[in-house]
């Protein structure tokens, strides 16, 4: 029914879609899977018309097609769950529902149609509690997933995208999705179905394709019999080796940080843990399983509960000029959004985080700024090697690199490390591995955050293994291997 | 982008009972309400003989009516997002266009539809700079202020121009009157109730909370967003041509002076009424209810004989407390 | 000039002269109200002053002020609310007379009398009386003193600058067109004009670049003494003294600028805020139906302009007591 | 949200040679100097005799002094992300406390002393309004620009305060002359360079940028979003309190009516310099051209006889012109 040939996708600095395939059939589950960034969300919005593909071409129902607009593919029959919640706060749940193709005559409203229409379609997705009058921005994020899912229903559609409908659901509410999906199939609708829960897929799905640094690596595999380990497999991609250096030899120091009882509601609970000098830290876990929280809050700079003490001290909450000046350092993990100043210079960059350091009753010394800079541009090899540069013009990870580089000026005790190689190609990696084994190795403690589980098993010296806000595994990485902590972390099985 | 640190908890399906929730949705309302009722009571204490007087509430709405009008228009684009510095000129532009003798000689029809051109006209080019050049809304419509009462100016060879007799058919909109409320007070309900209808009752209306509230959002969702900003410029532009209408009645003149400072004044009203300048929330009504609060004030001092001065003061004290008061009830973006 | 240590209280009203027939004795109550522009200038300040000092000399009358604007929307506000309170009698000075004609025909209508200040409405079936200045008058006056000057010095092709105040006003184009007529009769000319806004900022910048785009000029004449503030300390800075400038209204600052002789301010045309005092007296007489005692008729007259007069080093000792502070 | 659909396609690896980029950084300036040239050659073929003088350049300079002064303000505060629409009125407040008789009996220098803490103090008001208080900047300032403006009025009887002789120094900061060219504008020029290092060569500068353009980063960086804000807010009042020395020095006076719409004069100079107004960029070097492109054409208008109306319309088409031209080096975020 729908197939897509040669998807290319090009963003700054990368190249999101590197000639996908995907062929879906009427009435089946198709499923899209790949670790983070392999492209899946940026394909899916190809299709409903969001990104203009560079190359490739779509075929639906035999006729070549072109969604230049969310319009165009709206008119086709695809309907579209977003991964972001795509709703309008100021508006209601029904409103949401049918914002776009409201049912109007003469451009008024039928607002008792449009209720009731929402009611109904709320109603078949189990959830006739959510009133349709209701003010979308005051619902809670799950029920916010019921309204986007409901949107995509509310369309006549022959081809429904699911991308992580799941994501914000629990267990139990699932089940009412994929009843949904089964009706919907019953009737010859395709779905698109992403999601980062294999079981999942063994449930619901048919068919899967595999998607691996915006590549397909497997089309039309079996939803039910492909074994985990060849999927495992084919979304990690044991072509790719990575190459992590040696860990330390000498034991670790003192404890510079110590984390007891700390909970954030709705994010996380009664995390306790600690991190020594030279000791590096991984806290492993799915999307969404508080792990950006949990740095967060270590950093002082989020409400929570509990208490955190570095070096003994306590981190006062809402302090971080106090607690950057103690010797700590958050690499956040929306680099645009939480780091970088894009308008800037790689060096202005770098040295946003120790100004004090390089000032003298406020006037800068920008000589030695300068050489700073450039030294730590040639210690990280960042390219192009030029410390003048926007950063803006810098690909991600050499931006990556000049977010770590902001935090090896200055004394450190204690880095946290948020998917500190999110967009980082490959060859960057190694190095990147590297620089933070060396911060470990000049006695900083470093606290890691990575949704790849080979990095934080090859990275860390110990690993916290993390399932919906809880702690369900403490122990040395090299007791661990990669599908245990999948396991772990997919089935919620300890091990 | 988001910031992740700051999103509140979330429980699985607390979809908050409906009810409280509603209630909660009127407060803003209530708080603007009570503002007027307060006010209401010192007028009553302070000057009993006067201020419940039938033709003082009169004068109360007649008074409001121009700026309400434009108030209207500038709810909808804040609304939608933007924002309109313009308004006070493009209504001057539109009285002075539609009082020049070459259109007088056409009637008061043709008078009042070229007003309304002249505006839909003005806003329309804001529009197009803002959505299709996309300057910032900010610049562009300043930068329409500017010209536009240049222009006034220009045509006008800056004397205040009559209105004919031939043509009071456009002045009896403000003597002639309905069950003792002059026209222009209807026209001006008219307005309020049209907006009202076209921001909840329509799909243009509910665009323009998607397009304000959420633009990649709204476009994802297929609705076209640059051509819905530039209709919301001209339905602004549109509220000035016929709050040039009003104007002209109410003084029997077209001049470039009308409606000076008017966009602060429509601004301030809309925000005090609760609509967010981040656009994606508000309402008319809290934006009548803060024109009325503000006008009432005007009234008061005017009763009371109390000065400019001390009457400015008052102004900007309202405004702080009004949108401190407002901040309990959301959640903003810090600077 | 409000901080100027001044000896007499100079914006107050003239004692009201003995008059002859008693019109000063205590008559029947009357309720006058008054509306004005923003008093943010000090020509209008000195008409709210003087209005005020004029009513509380009569215990008959009860002075009753709306709060002044300049948004033509609430001063018709304003002026309902007076008509609502059924005043006897309404002096108005309109910031557009055009602009409120409609409101005090209403209230003509409604059996007030209504005393225009200054800016006449255009319609007399709006008021009772009107009393104001001559702005076309003050034009003439400051054209023929400036035509003199330079006829007797000899000058030929001067070069004439003027200052307006707010272009926007009908006041300000009839200043212009008397100032221009009454130097025809000389056969000179407005070399340039350009317009500020009443502030002495305005007045400062317009000046300062004039100056600069005359790099000799004759004669100045600047409408207004407020802005005239500003277009002194220009002139002052850039150190110009080859002209002489005559000013507009008769501010206390500007006599005294006067009187020294030092000032390139020679002369000053009057438009006297005083009109303000006189309009009240007017207003009580129509609502208590009394005549002017020095004329011969047994009502107050329909209109009455004041002339614009002269005021020069010579007279100007005279005026002082008559200028107010801007 | 931003729209990831518009991000414009860029190599990899196409590295610029710095040289170039340098020279690209700079093109907008340039942009603006062509301007002034422009402007310059216009006014050497209409007013050969007039336009090059240096008199005329220095009053050009002594003109843009005041508003210039606040320029620089407002250039910190838009580089920071935020808004200041009380300058005008702030800088009235100062020259009018500064000139009470109380003021004036301390003599000069407390003068000057007086309107600086008066200025800062405001703008302190507003900082502590919207870094803490969270108002929104536009509210915030547009109450203070009314309070302001009235208390100016109160505070002076709507009176214009003349500056006692006794008290002249402060005048002769407009008539003392140093190399033929006035006090004020060596003020003027010290302002702006000491603005300039502070923007460039300090970490108060760098924050700026960063508060400016990711506010989130900046405040994960370990700096003080508020304070800093607050801070940027105090700085504007700064400026504006001693622009208003210098506008007492120009005109000999305090007055309630003085800077009167110097907000969307300064905001449009800083913009049209190159600052956007979302914040993060912009230089102050920028915003004095851009003003002094105003300057100029104002000068060139009064120059050539020409009335204000047409310099309106002027002023209206160059700001978005000028702004259209920038658009073309740099993205912006639609509206
Ligand atoms: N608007 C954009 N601009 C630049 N790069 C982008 C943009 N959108 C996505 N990318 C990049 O494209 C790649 C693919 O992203 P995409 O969102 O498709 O991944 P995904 O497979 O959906 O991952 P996840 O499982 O985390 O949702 C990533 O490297 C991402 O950083
Ligand atoms: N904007 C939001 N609104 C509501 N809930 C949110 C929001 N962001 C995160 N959450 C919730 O907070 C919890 C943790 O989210 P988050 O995505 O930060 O976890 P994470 O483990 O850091 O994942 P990531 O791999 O993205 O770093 C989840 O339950 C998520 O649903
Ligand atoms: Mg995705
Ligand atoms: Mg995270």
């Amino acid at each position: 029914m729908l197939v897509m040939r040669g998807i290319v996708k090009q963003f700054p600095g990368v190249r999101a879609l590197d000639g996908v395939d995907l062929d879906v059939r009427a009435g089946e589950v198709h499923c899209l899977l790949g670790q983070n960034g392999a492209g899946k969300s940026t394909l899916i919005k190809v299709l409903a018309g969001a990104h203009q593909p560079d190359e490739g071409t779509i075929e639906f129902n035999g006729a070549q097609v072109r969604a230049s607009s969310p319009m165009d593919a709206i008119r086709l029959g695809f309907a579209t769950i977003y991964q972001e919640l795509d709703l309008v706060d100021g508006l209601s749940v029904a409103e949401n529902i049918f914002l776009g193709h409201e049912h109007a005559r003469a451009g008024f409203v039928n607002r008792g149609a449009v209720n009731r229409a929402a009611g109904a379609v709320l109603a078949r997705l189990g959830h006739p509690e959510i009133r349709p009058k209701a003010e979308v921005g005051r619902l809670s994020p799950a029920a916010k997933q019921v309204v986007s899912m409901a949107r995509a229903l509310s369309h006549e559609a022959r081809l429904i995208i699911m991308d992580e409908p799941s994501a914000a659901l629990a267990h139990d509410e699932v089940a009412n999705l994929f009843r949904i999906i089964r009706e919907l199939t019953a009737q010859g609708v395709a779905v698109v179905y992403i999601s980062h829960r294999l079981e999942e897929i063994r449930e619901i799905g048919d068919r899967v394709t595999v998607l691996k640094d915006g590549r397909t690596v497997a089309v039309g595999l079996p939803a039910r019999d492909t074994p985990t380990s060849e999927i495992v497999s084919l979304m990690t991609g044991r072509n790719v080796e990575y190459v992590f250096p040696p860990r330390a030899a000498e034991s670790p120091g003192d404890e510079v940080l110590r984390v007891e009882g700390l909970s954030s509601p709705g994010a996380f609970a009664d995390v306790s843990f600690s991190v020594r000098a030279g000791e590096i830290v991984g806290l492993a876990g799915l999307v969404g399983s508080g792990r950006s929280e949990i740095l967060e809050a270590v950093y002082g700079a989020r409400r929570a509960y509990g208490s955190v003490a570095l070096s003994g001290k306590p981190v006062r909450r809402g302090d971080i000029v106090g607690t950057v000046r103690r010797g700590m350092g958050l690499a956040p993990e929306e680099r645009k959004a939480q780091a970088l100043l894009l308008d800037q210079s790689v060096t202005a960059n770098i040295t946003l985080g120790s100004l004090p350091g390089f000032a003298k009753f406020g006037w800068m010394d920008r000589a030695r700024e300068k050489a700073e800079a450039q030294r730590l541009v040639e210690a990280l090899d960042i390219r192009p090697p030029d410390p003048e540069r926007p950063i803006k013009t810098l690909s991600g990870g050499n931006q990556q690199k000049a977010v770590l580089a902001r935090w090896l000026l200055g004394s450190r005790k204690l880095l946290l490390l948020d998917e500190p190689t999110r967009g980082v190609d490959v060859g960057a990696r190694a190095e990147l591995y590297a620089v933070i084994r060396g911060l470990a190795d000049q006695g900083i403690g470093v606290l890691l955050v990575s949704s790849e589980v080979p990095e934080v098993l090859g990275l860390s010296d110990r690993v916290l293994v993390l399932r919906e806000g809880t702690v369900i595994h403490q122990g040395d990485a090299q007791d661990l291997d990669e599908h245990r902590v999948l396991d772990m972390i997919m089935d919620g099985r300890a091990a | 982008m988001s910031n992740p640190a700051e999103a509140g908890p979330h429980d699985r399906f607390a979809v908050r009972a409906p009810g409280p929730l509603a209630w909660l949705g009127e407060t803003r309302h209530l708080g603007l309400v009570i503002a007027l009722v307060l006010l209401a009571i010192v007028g009553l204490v302070t000057k009993p003989e006067n201020f419940a007087t039938t033709s003082n509430l009169v004068s109360i709405l007649s008074l409001a009516a121009t700026i309400g009008v434009i108030t209207v228009g500038a709810t909808f684009v804040i609304i939608g997002g933007g924002i309109d510095l313009s308004v006070g000129a493009t209504m001057a532009l539109a009285s002075v266009w539609a009082t020049t003798l070459a259109t007088q000689a056409y009637g008061p029809a043709v008078m009042a539809i070229c007003a309304i051109l002249v505006g839909t006209g003005t806003g329309l080019v804001n529009g197009l700079l803002i959505a299709y050049g996309r300057l910032v809304p900010f610049i562009a419509t300043l930068a329409m202020l500017v010209a536009a009462r240049g222009l006034a100016q220009r045509m006008s060879d800056r004397k205040t121009q009559i209105i004919q007799v031939d043509n009071s058919a456009i002045v009896d909109l403000s003597t002639t009157r309905l069950l003792g409320v002059p026209l222009l007070v209807y026209i001006f309900a008219l307005v309020v109730v049209l907006g009202w209808v076209l921001l909840n009752r329509t799909t243009f209306g509910r665009r323009t909370y998607a397009v304000g509230g959420n633009p990649e959002a709204a476009r994802l969702a297929g609705i076209n967003v640059r051509r819905h900003t530039m209709l919301l410029y001209a339905l602004s532009g549109l509220c000035c041509g016929i709050a040039a209408i009003l104007i002209m009645a109410r003084t029997t003149t077209g001049s470039s002076t009308h409606g000076d400072l008017y966009e602060l004044d429509a601004i301030a009203a809309v925000i005090i009424g609760g609509t967010l300048l981040t656009g994606g929330r508000g309402t008319i009504i809290g934006s009548i209810l803060g024109l009325l609060i503000f006008t009432l004030i005007t009234n008061l001092f005017i009763l009371n004989g109390l000065n400019t001065s001390d009457q400015l003061i008052a102004k900007g004290l309202i405004i702080v407390v009004a949108v401190l008061l407002q901040r309990r009830n959301l959640k903003e973006r810090a600077p | 000039t409000s901080n100027e240590p001044v000896a007499t209280p100079s914006s107050a009203a003239p004692a009201p002269a003995p008059a002859a027939s008693g019109n000063d004795q205590p008559g029947t109550k009357v309720v006058i109200g008054f509306s004005a522009p923003a008093a943010d200038h000090g020509w209008i300040a000195a008409i709210a002053k003087n209005a005020e000092s004029a009513a509380k000399q009569y215990t008959d009358v009860d002075f009753k002020p709306v709060e002044p604007t300049n948004d033509i929307n609430q001063q018709i506000s304003a002026v309902e609310s007076l008509i609502a309170a059924k005043v006897s009698a309404l002096v108005i000075l309109p910031n557009d007379g055009q602009q409120l004609n409609q409101v005090a025909t209403q209230a003509t209508q409604a059996g007030i009398p209504v005393i225009n200040l200054d800016r006449i409405f255009p319609d007399k079936l709006a008021y009772r009386t009107w009393i104001g200045g001559d702005n076309y008058g003050m034009g003439v006056a400051a054209g023929h003193y400036i035509g003199k000057q330079l006829k007797d010095k000899g000058v030929s092709n001067p070069v004439i600058v003027e200052i307006q105040g707010i272009a926007t006003l009908p006041l300000t184009q009839d200043r212009s067109k008397g100032f221009a007529d009454a130097l025809k009769t000389y056969g000179f000319s407005v070399t340039a004009k350009q317009d500020a806004k009443f502030t002495v900022e305005t007045g400062n910048s317009v000046a300062a670049s004039l100056l600069q785009a005359h790099k000799k000029i004759d004669a100045m004449w600047n409408h207004d003494d407020d802005q005239g503030v500003g277009v002194l300390a220009a002139i002052k800075e850039a150190g110009r003294n080859e002209f002489f400038m005559v000013g507009g209204a008769g501010s206390l600052n500007a006599m005294k600028e006067i009187q020294s002789g030092t000032s390139v301010l020679k002369a000053t045309v009057t438009y006297s805020p005083t009109m303000a005092a006189s309009a009240i007296k007017l207003a009580r007489l129509i609502a208590q139906e009394k005549g002017m005692s020095d004329l011969v008729e047994n009502q107050v007259p329909q209109s009455i302009t004041l002339a614009s007069e002269t005021i020069t080093k010579e007279n100007v000792e005279k005026y002082l007591p008559l200028g107010f502070e801007s």
